[in-house]
């Protein structure tokens, strides 16, 4: 079993609703209380730059955006420091379960010499940061708010 | 999100922190809202849920009113147990009956669990000790005691559910009409 | 004496030669006649039992009359188990239908065997499983057939058993009377 | 745990008309299948000569008498050559159930440290001749034979 964190919200949008809003990175830093915001284009192979919030300061990271499925998912690739340490390949994918219900999946799987020592270290709070991330882009989806850009 | 269920079970079992990571890799933290349906009658449950937050109701249903099977609340594992371990379509369904923190694990990683951390088993060996218990309680109370008694118990032992969810359900649950659990109620208090 | 056994564990879990002859140390083989109780009705059971041969009946007793609640043949493991897990008195009693050959195991060896053969967890995990799923079946029936359903379908599982115990007995276990078992027997033949 | 054999079996006689049959070893022959014969007297310290039913031959031992109880129990400790290698402690024991309702208890304890192998390959054999000692007492204790010497 490799080391991941994986977690999921039900939310009440459509699954092209809940894209717009997850994909729109410009207005992350007006709801996302984790990636404050990215800077990029998501698109294959192109290299991002991340803020998130961690418990005291920003951290930026500059990871490669892996996958693109437009309406489904999306993932990126990051490192700390250098590859091989502490990999990580962050991803959201969207499944519908009903026409205006859907299952937002967002998880990291972690590789590399040093990701069992740190992820015992900020495992929880990592899993965390992700959990309150879903709940304000659900709060942000069912609230009526319009997605139309 | 994982305090809950290693609180929960260090009272059956020790983990080491190697087995921790493993078990925190092998579960998925679900937020689900109030309503909504883990397994549907007719498909083969694949997960089982431990609750960290909210309550899951398993429940039957007979020409069309349904029938409580059992209503599982924070810090027990929930699921349609027998459609999960045969993989046959599960005659029950399973649903959220308040908005609902869950950590889920599939069939395949648990068996992954069981081979990776052998404690595994002493913890499932336990739990199902523990629900065995409860399952004979249940059973006896239908076969020795009268509704009224049975209604007591429940409320000795589940008071906190009389004030989370609604009394039909209850009703079916110990084997009584809603008009007599009224009833019953009206005369207790 | 433990072929047997180890036959049907065998299906389950892996024992090594060591692992076995700790568990052969541990049970003692036991034969009892028809109608002796393993346990009594208020009294802790302090016992589980492996049926090489024979049938154990576990049985509610109600104003005089006695209900079943359960018939354990060949390959199973028996007991009152709550009274077993809890160390409280049982409620129920468990009596040998036929002449028995019984392996039996005490609470504190259980334990120690727990202990120092791991796979054992493993071994009562899995059969905690198969009896949940039956205990889940004869639930469901009860909620969902008919009582000649259930018939039908104890029949199909325990055809034999028909053969081996009074009907009384079964009929008590399917929830309807005597009569009403008479009736659908020939109803059906 | 102890290596050990223990078998147990439900007779219908009183204790007192089952210590009768079990101590009258002179009886044994006629009757009793595993044990063939006992030479020696049943008190504490004595040395007593038993010939073993095995498979194919009879085997003797000398044991030595550890413990009388009257109408409750009594053990020989016996050794494999000599003491140390593959010892036994075998004992039976009768618990009353009710006034016609006996328990018997028949086993033996192992230690010595050729016990494991040597029980690995006569063990099963062993714990069957304990039973099969046991049924015959059995029916002969319930066939209403007469127990007066």
């Amino acid at each position: 079993m490799n080391k991941r964190i994986k977690t999921e919200i039900i939310i009440d949008s459509s699954k092209e609703k809940l894209w717009e809003l997850l994909t729109n990175f410009n207005e992350y830093p007006h709801w996302n209380p984790f990636i404050r915001s990215i800077e990029g284009e998501l698109k294959q192979g192109a290299r991002l730059t991340n803020r998130l919030q961690t418990r005291d300061k920003i951290m930026v990271f500059k990871p490669i955006v892996q996958e693109v499925i437009p309406f489904h998912a999306f993932s990126w690739m990051g490192s700390l420091w250098i590859k091989g340490l502490f990999d990580g390949r962050h991803y959201f994918s969207i499944e519908e379960i009903a026409p205006n219900q859907v299952k937002l999946i967002h998880g990291e799987d972690f590789s590399g010499i040093l990701s069992t020592a740190i992820l015992k270290k900020i495992g929880d709070a990592t899993r965390n940061n992700f959990v309150v991330m879903n709940q304000a882009l659900k709060q942000l989806a069912e609230s009526g708010a319009s997605s139309d850009r | 999100m994982f305090e809950q269920f290693f609180a929960f079970a260090s009272n059956l079992v020790q983990f080491t922190n190697q087995e921790k990571q493993l078990i925190q890799s092998a579960f998925t933290f679900r937020q689900v809202p109030r309503k909504f349906r883990l397994t549907e009658e007719g498909k083969i449950a694949r997960e089982v849920y431990f609750i960290n937050k909210g309550l899951l109701r398993l429940y039957y249903t007979k020409e069309g009113e349904d029938i409580t099977a059992f209503i599982f609340k924070e810090n027990l594992f929930a699921s349609s147990y027998d459609s999960f371990l045969r993989k046959v379509p599960s005659i029950q369904t399973l649903e959220a009956l308040e908005d609902s923190d869950l950590l889920v694990i599939t069939y395949d990683d648990m068996q992954r669990l069981y081979e990776l951390v052998p404690a595994m088993n002493t913890l499932t060996r336990k739990i199902a000790e523990q629900r065995f218990i409860n399952a004979q309680l249940v059973l006896s109370s239908y076969i020795l005691d009268s509704p009224e008694e049975r209604y007591r118990k429940f409320e000795a032992e589940h008071g906190d559910l009389l004030l989370r969810i609604p009394h039909y359900m209850i009703a079916s649950f110990l084997g009584i009409t809603p008009v007599s659990l009224s009833r019953i109620r009206k005369r207790l208090m």
